[in-house]
């Protein structure tokens, strides 16, 4: 199945990129998706959320999912 | 309920006057609270900032902010609120967000504007990269409001 | 500071923003929270209200709402601060009395905004006589904030 | 001494004037001043001021003081 995957903020800068666009097995979690995407582990303080909503890394994804990680917001 | 994420300066005073005006029935409203967030040129020890770069999470961040409001509006029984939040660059002393609550009595009306601001800040997808005289930083936490909701 | 007291109508916001402009130095406030109190046609349980009138005690007013400005303003750390309040004839819709608070982070305004506002609606010299359609009568007391300081 | 008494509000239409001044004895109190313009109890929940500052009945009065009596504020 393909997700979409979008890195914001310092996020981005670590990545290289803003997003991207990967290929992934069935029933694959978020915590897989980043294993392909990184070799490092995931920054503790990250956020995660698939199609615009706040989940966590044990959210089984499907596919045309939109998966984005961030660090910590700081607006306002 | 207005939920804006724009680029351009605003005038939040003026933004408050003319959605009051246009969308608030008279008679209605007994307390209105407002709060504006507005850049400083100095922050977590950096002092003399220059300018600073709002990035958000376009989609995201304008569902949260409505999901927070509807959130509050129920909550605290508000007849209405808004929300204006720049991104892009901005300069000191212009301001970065405003929020607005009007409800019947003045209580709802504060608890409410502080949980809108504490969400914003804690949980809408905004980062905040700054031009400090020695480089740019991405501020990587908010002060936490101690009587956060 | 600013604390005013007259019978003339007033554009809260507008007030707001003129003295922003006039007495904050740029760039040192990054919260700024305003309360405006407006005339509802309807209280304790009397509909279609078509007037009020406001008295108060002029000195002593004054005087009272100068002191919680000063309390506040140290307590809080709070950098200026202002208050207009109506006198006289007042009609439904129309603003009955504004406090803004400035200071360099959200929460202290926001404490400090409802100090002052709760401070006035128990504490500072001012009278209601309503306008109801059953005839005058002298509102008895204030609703008091649950989260009253 | 001479002191001058203001009321305000429904305790001006109670009294059915709005000042008076008033010649006490030398350390009379608010108290005392009270039963001098009154027949009746001072309604329970009555603030009094001595010039411009909050205070109680107990409160020992001077020439040319300024005492206000009035029902619990109801602005904003």
């Amino acid at each position: 199945m393909k997700v979409k995957v979008k890195y914001f903020a310092s996020m981005r800068d670590r990545m290289g990129k803003g997003d991207e666009e990967l290929e992934l097995q069935e029933g694959a979690t978020i915590a897989d998706l980043w294993q392909a995407v990184s070799q490092e582990v995931l920054p503790e303080n990250t956020l995660v959320a698939v199609n615009m909503e706040y989940t966590d890394l044990s959210h089984p994804l499907k596919e045309g999912d939109e998966v984005a990680f961030f660090p910590p917001v700081t607006g306002g | 309920m207005k939920i804006v994420v724009q680029e351009g300066l605003f005038d939040p005073w003026a933004e408050v006057a003319a959605y009051q005006r246009d969308h608030l029935p008279a008679g209605k409203h007994g307390g209105t609270v407002v709060f504006v967030g507005t850049m400083r040129d100095f922050n977590d020890g950096y002092e003399g900032i220059r300018a600073m770069f709002l990035e958000h999470y376009p989609g995201m961040t304008e569902r949260h902010l409505e999901k927070v409001c509807q959130d509050a509006m129920e909550r605290w029984d508000v007849l209405d609120c808004m929300v204006v939040h720049r991104v892009g660059e901005i300069r000191p002393d212009e301001p970065i967000v405003l929020v607005a609550v009007w409800s019947e009595h003045r209580a709802m009306a504060f608890d409410a504007c502080r949980f809108i601001i504490n969400d914003l800040k804690s949980r809408a997808p905004f980062w905040k990269r700054e031009a400090t005289p020695q480089g740019e930083r991405w501020v990587e936490h908010n002060t936490q409001d101690p009587n956060a909701a």
